[in-house]
């Protein structure tokens, strides 16, 4: 089984197979998306069920020890505040790993990726982007990691300026290096890199442009208002 | 005594915290605000030493209400659950003393009021991490 | 964007485009498991958050109580024990509905459809599968409801016979009425019934096989040995 992406750009000029498609892409995101809830489902119930349990217990027995024996009863709480430290903490890893890698994370990484390269990196400050949607984010780290990794190995470059921008209805990220150029069409069937950029990008909507003549600029563009799931029946 | 405004939107979080400080001999919760707009009329009136406030709460973020009291010579604590991007950012350009996790033992919070009535900032570290690069504002202070 | 399902069984005649399609491939249901899992932990985030810090308050302050206010202690501890409880019951309710469908609960509700429809049941008493994994429970369970659905719909029959059955290498599941019959090839184009279950069933290496002379039978065929995601190059 393989799944096909696909641009829908001509609609009209298609017909049943199309709808056909479109269904069956639906049916099988929602088996891909049902896979991964069972997942986090297994890992729900063993880490966070026990220690609810334990919670639960612990503070009964508390209460009743609270006149009969009030030392064990405040170690029991000292328990119980523990394990909901705990629990929480572990609702904070999960919920750290699920929203995926955040885009002031990566510029940290590809900061240190540059210097190791010894590429004079320079560019912008500000890397938080709020009220983009989290998959999008990370769709932009992605980018960001494949840019400059191809920075890195192909182009020679002494120097690669990353700049970050938005407004209400875009956010602009661009990955420039004074290496050797020379990137074109071509380029994008030579490795997974380029292609996968586009393809991602291609999901929430956004773009892929190269310009290289002295040095290679990315230039990835993604609308802010996405609402590609929906209206491309991915929901 | 520490003259104390709690803002928090969770009725049973508000209470417990309140309960919580004044177990404290030095403490005293002088008022409890159930949201933003609230906290900022209280810590007008009342003119404690600190306010602590949680960050998400209706008609007026935490966040929102520091900005707005950047102003008063009342020391900001905000208190949260989960680090969100931008949040640690703001509450340091909001001037705030203490950025902390809502679920520390009290005595540490207790601890916390104490070191910002001495004039010390803190933050906990596990409310940094939309902000590792080198453009981080603590680096240069 | 659109996702083509596209049968990979000789995989010799293909050469460059297939791997590249492959790797399209898993990058968009990578996207897609990344967009549920954080639309899960938003979930997470708003509910438990919350009430583990609650929790964490409380029996700090009922610990605190002990000797000053023993009464209040107690009630602190009954609020703490209750805000368990509540929080357990929210993980369960996530970790079932995240769990899908289980086939015990779906036999239950496509009998009372057959009963509305006045059409007698016959079958498998035991429906429950251990060891069977999540995903081929939940499809399976989607396809009696298809199954089952089509039978009222279209069938004419007074009885409807359905069993279960499953050895240590497949789990086979048969619908069977005694109705109109004629079901054939041609069938599969007509809605979405049929074919989203051949589908579905695909994606965990399952069969559909259609038998229609005296009324229709409606037979699935599951390997329980699935690895279907690392084989087919899924992720
Ligand atoms: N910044 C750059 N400077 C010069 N050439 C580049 C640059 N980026 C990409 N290229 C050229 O484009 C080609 C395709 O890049 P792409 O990232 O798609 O694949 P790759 O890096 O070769 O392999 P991979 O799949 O591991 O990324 C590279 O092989 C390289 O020749
Ligand atoms: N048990 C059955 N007995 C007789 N005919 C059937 C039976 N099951 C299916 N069919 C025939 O096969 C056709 C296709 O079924 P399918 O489930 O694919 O689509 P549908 O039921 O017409 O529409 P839907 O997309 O809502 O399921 C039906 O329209 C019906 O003519
Ligand atoms: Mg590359
Ligand atoms: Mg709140
Ligand atoms: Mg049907």
């Amino acid at each position: 089984l393989i799944l096909l992406p696909f641009s829908l750009r001509h609609r009209n000029e298609r017909g049943l197979l199309e709808e056909k498609l479109e269904d069956a892409n639906k049916r099988i995101s929602e088996l891909i998306k049902i896979e991964e809830r069972q997942r986090i489902a297994r890992d729900l119930h063993d880490t966070l069920g026990q220690k609810l349990s334990l919670i639960g217990l612990k503070s009964d027995l508390a209460r009743r020890l609270i006149s009969k024996d009030p030392a064990r009863a405040a170690d029991e709480l000292k328990d119980v505040q523990q394990t909901a430290r705990t629990a929480l903490n572990e609702v904070r890893k999960m919920v750290a790993e699920m929203r995926g890698i955040r885009l002031s994370e990566e510029i940290v990484r590809v900061q240190e990726m540059l210097k190791a390269a010894q590429i004079k990196f320079s560019g912008s400050q500000e890397w938080s982007l709020p009220n983009v949607p989290l998959l999008v984010e990370n769709i932009l780290s992605m980018c960001l990691k494949e840019a400059v990794t191809n920075v890195v190995r192909h182009s020679k470059a002494t120097h690669c300026e990353i700049t970050l921008s938005h407004t209400n209805k875009e956010i602009s990220l661009s990955v420039k290096d004074n290496g050797i150029g020379n990137v074109g069409k071509e380029h994008f069937l030579k490795g997974s890199g380029l292609s996968g950029m586009r393809e991602r990008l291609d999901f929430v909507n956004g773009t892929l442009e190269v310009v290289s003549d002295d040095g290679t600029e990315l230039l990835i563009r993604v609308p802010t208002i996405v609402k590609h799931l929906e209206r491309e029946g991915m929901r | 005594m520490i003259r104390i405004v709690i803002a928090e939107d969770q009725r049973m979080l508000l209470g417990a915290f309140g309960s919580l400080l004044n177990l404290e001999e030095d403490m005293e919760v002088v008022g409890m605000a159930a949201n933003g707009e609230e906290a900022v009329t209280l810590v007008r009136s009342l003119q404690p030493d600190v306010c602590i406030m949680d960050i998400e709460m209706p008609s007026k973020s935490g966040l929102e209400a520091a900005e707005e009291l950047k102003d008063t010579d009342c020391k900001i604590i905000i208190l949260t659950t989960f680090a969100r991007p931008g949040y640690f950012k703001r509450a340091l350009k909001a001037g705030v003393s203490a950025y902390l996790l809502k679920d520390g033992p009290s005595e540490e919070l207790a601890g916390s009021i104490r070191n910002v009535m001495a004039g010390k900032r803190i933050y906990a570290p596990e409310l940094m991490d939309d902000l590792y690069s080198e453009d981080n504002p603590l680096t240069d202070r």
